[in-house]
């Protein structure tokens, strides 16, 4: 195992994504790959381009068309000391997953008092907006969200993809690492293949700002980005904050934060209702009451299933509405 | 030793590749009519389906044209399967349901599914599955792998409950045979003995991923076993033998004889879909060798050697197909976009006043249709 | 059919559920209950008990032993015209069922423009605190609410039960039924067999108070009560609304409440962290925040899984977790 | 007609319901070593294994009583599925995984498992899974049906993937080989060749649903053909034929040709669990004649024939096996609960800050142990 040089040129977020897949893998040999496709096709989105020529079929495993076999085979394999990293191809077809990831994967360690755990990472393409077909486009992470002993990771940037996939796969717990595809090739970004986890289990502040915390995490963390750049251009400061883990979430990053802007508004892509934002803004309400100047702003999906995509851009949160929603919260003070 | 059970499946072949018949008889002597099986009278009983599977192809290039220039999403070509679906489709009567997966166009078209709807679901609107033209009754595309089979399942539980003399007919390929969905309706068809005819399309591919590495089995028939139904393997590239099983699994299931698993030998000649480069994943060989036995060319040959086709007609039907297509491409590119409060109009059939709120919302933020 | 005669004793929940689901069957001729044990056997609960002999093997159906099967098959007759009611015999084996649930149930209507729908009950026995083993005492609400398309409901009466089962079973889209079991016997209410439904989509004010608001909702709904009492006792005026249908919510019940109380206590059996009671707390912080006199509370399971039996009911809710959540919030004005 | 594939799935009886060996010679005549198969060194060798049934009868009707005096929750009774369960645990090495569904405790005492630890895991205690003199590899307890069977699978995935000679067991019941998750272990285990062997515990009833209800197929067994598994359909009562079975399957898996699927015919002779009451739903002369071809008697009656047992020495065995269980009661009633923070402290490797909060208010609240 020769150590790989410094990557030279900047790469995208799914670049960074086979990036630290290629490097746990050479540096673990308990780490393999598993997903429809991930094989000689190198994933329907390449983020596994290569891996199998360079690590072979027995690290990079292409697998019978089941969910519930991926998730299943996952399990037993990470119960019996391998790590697993499974792919499920698309957001819409975790669901026959969500049996082995509650009852199993967030379980092992528990319910064996730590006899047996379960160290595996299940990989995403997550969210809307690429004009894909059904059930190729959902932001469905509330779904794992109440449930105790797992991690929901969501990266925001090359860098940030390659840092926490690395974490996750070293995590000893299962971690469902979710990919929003609709930034997988947005832009680029210089990620040394240096080997460096970033922590899980903490919010990131992309921006300070005195006025109002933007609260946001995966593809909507460049709309909150820009919008917080409309603000500024209108004289509102906006801190934006990526939560970048969403469970075990790092409130205290959030309330210091509005404990200074004492406003906060929550962006997220998946339906409003019991969507996690509703997390973020009862810790809010719990914890920073008497801080809030305004009433905490969710800028969501709406309570509907993503449409098709001709009408899919309608659905998504907007740079607009997150400065709508900012300024609603500007106006009281 | 003592057996506890034993099985064999059939492999029903009527029409070889070079479009002479499979059968008992020397092609030469044969009486074509004397070798066709029950499924089709004549051979001029093939005619139309013919035309369909040459309707396709046409639509076919013309879907993927449309998508190359940016005026359609992603979208599944069929080439290669159209004497599978063509002949899935022309078994079914009105009142049987038909659970798609993606592709099907050959069988939606026979059901009476308008082929701008085809383009309306892959151009992102989901009034393409209104199916017009279609029995209302009929589900839409499945995009989640196999889960159509077990819905069928449950059409067709419904069926036999209300004591209603209808079959319910779902179709996945080669990968969705290791779904669990498939393994579930296989089990509750034959826990229930019910009217349902689950048919595989197997195309070689699930994607990039062979038949060989989806499971262990010899055939993909014999998954039928699990659940103790009729099992068959039949050549999905003979427009014959497809009629002919889906015939045989139909009247088992009329006459409450139970469920069936055919499997269907075809080959998938495009890329999965048009998000799809298969070149990444299989040779050129594989592809090459599949040419050969497609299923338009076999039946071409056939129907010209019993005089009842000939290039003229050929000509004219494609000029006639394009002309078709192309009226169907118009009115999907000229369906407007559907307003806003669509997205919210069809989730209840009791509008929840959240809802309603935010339906009003989304109105006054984009405007009024 | 012949009209049954009005109950004349007082029945429990269970059997309410039992009435509820006679009556409908008797009814409706579209109406068929499936799943395990359902049938001779009358489901491990005894909800079905009576009703194979009654209605016979083709309305009571027992399925084959998987949930997977229960669910598409559910959907299957559900779009076809008939309105199945069926069972998952505990919470904990629910998760199979979640893709169909959750891409085809809550779908069905919308994907099809109104062309199929699917009107069906998934019941299921929910929640804690019976002794029993590992699967048998999940607090799962979360899976399904952030799930457009679908209701979820959960009683917490006989009569409740009664009326909202009826209810769910004519609503024309999916409904989620959850059953608290742990209050199935715990006491009888007079519950005429009259078919009268109860409206969903409405919260239940079930005691009225003037100093703080307790929101609620299945087998919590009995401690919260006791709680308010005690809070009486001690000169505090509790009001206590009994959520019943989660999704969609009725937060107008909830938010006059708060207006007039100042003070919000959640009291729920899940997890906490993006249990539904983050839901309530948000729309309080986004639509309540200018009437809160005090933090939000929650009281809530602990963020690990429900433990075995011997520590269980160190893990829920309690009268004096609630009391001394109220009186937290008590101590601002 | 052409054939597609063809099956026969064999039967395995050496022991009679009458403790008389089935086989070519007549029993009479026949030189007993001779018509034992290869799993079975000598007569002899089935003692240990015959004891442990006993034993196992039991701590079965011990356990029960502790359950009626309110001393144990729930309990899942093995009586009648000793000879299954005893014979695939002996037919296992420590390197081996077991995976168990809930009622197995015959396999799990032949792997090592303490008799407390069973009745821990009942009396609603997280540490009846620490499996303290078990191989500390083999899963726990698994309540969701089956999912045990495609754990198992990912286990012998990882053996195979590591290149190690380990072989993973899996148990579920008649009930349980409905399920889809049972179906994606064998889909599994065929695509990638797995050493796992899938044991269909055919117990006649998952809980009031009877075998006939749960499938189609004749056979539990042939389930296995759906993944091109190896099949084979045991007389679950005869512990000879049990070990047969189980030898014969490890052998393949060692060699690497691939998973089997074993029925193993038995019968639940006790109710489902403590908490079920069978005689809602089955009839007493099924039971009755059930008790006929229970495992024990005729194992003891061939034994007794080989010189082997006698009453004496049953009568010690039975008063010896009584002590033993009663000091694992008696270990179990005396284990203190565990402190409120057990809760918390198996749920992650690093605690996160939340977790760690509650955690210290949850002792704050209920004292700290
Ligand atoms: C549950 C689920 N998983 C994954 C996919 C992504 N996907 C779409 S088509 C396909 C391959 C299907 O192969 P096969 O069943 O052989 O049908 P074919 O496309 O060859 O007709 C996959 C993996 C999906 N649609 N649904
Ligand atoms: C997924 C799931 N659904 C339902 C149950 C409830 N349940 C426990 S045991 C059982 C019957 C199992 O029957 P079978 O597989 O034949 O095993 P047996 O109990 O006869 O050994 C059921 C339905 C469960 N434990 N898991
Ligand atoms: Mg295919
Ligand atoms: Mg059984």
């Amino acid at each position: 195992m020769s150590a790989q040089p410094i990557t030279p040129a900047p790469i995208t977020l799914i670049e960074a994504i086979t990036q630290a897949l290629a490097y746990e893998l050479r540096s673990d040999e308990s780490v393999v790959v598993l997903g429809e496709d991930v094989g000689v096709n190198g994933g329907v989105f390449r983020a596994t381009a290569g891996l199998s020529a360079q690590f072979g079929t027995e690290r990079i495993l292409d697998t019978p068309l089941d969910e519930t076999t991926i998730a299943g085979l996952t399990v037993g394999m990470a119960s019996q000391g391998m790590k697993p990293v499974a792919e499920a191809q698309f957001d819409g077809f975790m669901y026959p997953m969500v049996d082995f990831i509650v009852c199993h994967a967030a379980r092992m360690r528990n319910r064996t008092r730590g006899r047996l755990t379960c160290p595996m990472v299940l990989r995403v393409p997550w969210g809307g907006g690429i004009r894909a077909p059904e059930h190729h486009s959902e932001a469905n992470e509330s779904i794992f969200t109440n449930v105790p002993g797992l991690r929901v990771v969501m990266p925001s940037s090359p860098q940030r993809a390659y840092g926490l996939l690395l974490a996750a796969i070293r995590d000893p717990d299962p971690v469902i690492y979710m990919e929003p595809k609709r930034i997988y090739r947005q832009y680029k970004e210089l990620v040394p293949d240096d080997g460096e986890a970033l922590p899980l289990d903490v919010c990131y502040v992309l921006r300070d700002g005195a006025d109002v915390t933007l609260v946001t995490w995966g593809a909507q963390v460049k709309e909150t980005l820009e919008a917080a750049e409309k603000l500024a251009a209108e004289g509102i400061s906006a801190e934006v904050i990526d939560v970048a883990t969403l469970t075990p979430l790092d409130f205290p990053t959030i309330a210091e934060s509005v404990a200074k802007t004492g406003r906060c508004v929550i962006v997220h892509e998946a339906a409003k209702t019991a969507g996690f934002g509703a997390e973020i803004a009862a810790r809010v309400a719990e914890e920073c009451l008497f801080d809030l100047l305004a009433p905490v702003e969710r800028v969501t999906g709406y309570d509907t299933h993503i449409p098709l995509f001709r009408l899919e851009m309608k659905y998504l949160p907007s740079v607009d509405k997150i400065v709508a929603a900012a300024k609603r919260a500007m106006a009281y003070s | 030793m003592t057996t506890a059970a034993s099985f064999e499946i059939e492999y029903l072949q009527y029409l070889k590749p070079d479009g002479t018949l499979a059968g008992p008889l020397p092609p030469a002597v044969a009486d074509a009519a004397a070798l066709l099986p029950p499924a089709v009278a004549d051979a001029a009983a093939l005619l139309p389906l013919f035309k369909q599977m040459l309707f396709l192809r046409t639509f076919d290039s013309k879907a993927i044209a449309l998508q190359r220039t940016g005026k359609l999403g992603t979208y599944a070509a069929c080439l290669g399967h159209e004497a599978t679906h063509v002949g899935i489709g022309a078994s079914m009567q009105p009142e049987d349901v038909f659970a798609p997966s993606y592709r099907e166009y050959g069988a939606q078209f026979a059901r009476g599914m308008r082929p701008r709807e085809v383009l309306m679901y892959w151009g992102g609107d989901e009034r393409g599955n209104l199916l017009t033209g279609a029995p209302a009754h009929d589900y839409p595309w499945c995009v989640p792998i196999s889960t159509q089979m077990l819905m069928a399942s449950g059409a067709a539980l419904s069926f036999k409950l209300r004591k209603q003399n209808r079959v319910a007919v779902a179709v996945c390929g080669d990968g969705g045979s290791s779904k669990t969905d498939f393994y579930a309706a296989v089990n509750s068809a034959g826990a229930y003995q019910l009217p349902l005819v689950l048919c595989v399309v197997n195309n070689g591919w699930a994607i990039s991923v062979p038949r060989k590495a989806q499971t262990g089995a010899e055939t993909l028939a014999q998954k039928g076993l699990a659940g103790g139904l009729h099992c068959l393997q039949v050549d999905g590239n003979d427009l014959v033998a497809v009629l002919e099983a889906m015939r045989r699994a139909h009247e088992r299931a009329r006459k409450g004889e139970g469920g069936s698993v055919i499997e269907f030998m075809t080959y998938r000649l495009h890329d999965h879909t048009t998000a799809d480069d298969a070149r990444r994943y299989r040779g050129e060989d594989e592809v090459k060798q599949a040419w050969l036995k497609e299923p338009f060319l076999r039946l071409r040959k056939f129907l010209t050697d019993a005089g009842l086709w000939d290039e003229a007609q050929e000509k004219a039907w494609i000029e006639e197909s394009g002309k078709r297509v192309d009226v169907e491409i118009n009115a999907y590119l000229e369906t407007p976009v559907q307003p806003v409060e669509a997205m919210f109009d069809y989730l209840y059939g009791d509008m929840p006043a959240d809802v309603l709120a935010q339906r009003e919302a989304a109105i006054a933020l984009e405007g009024r249709a």
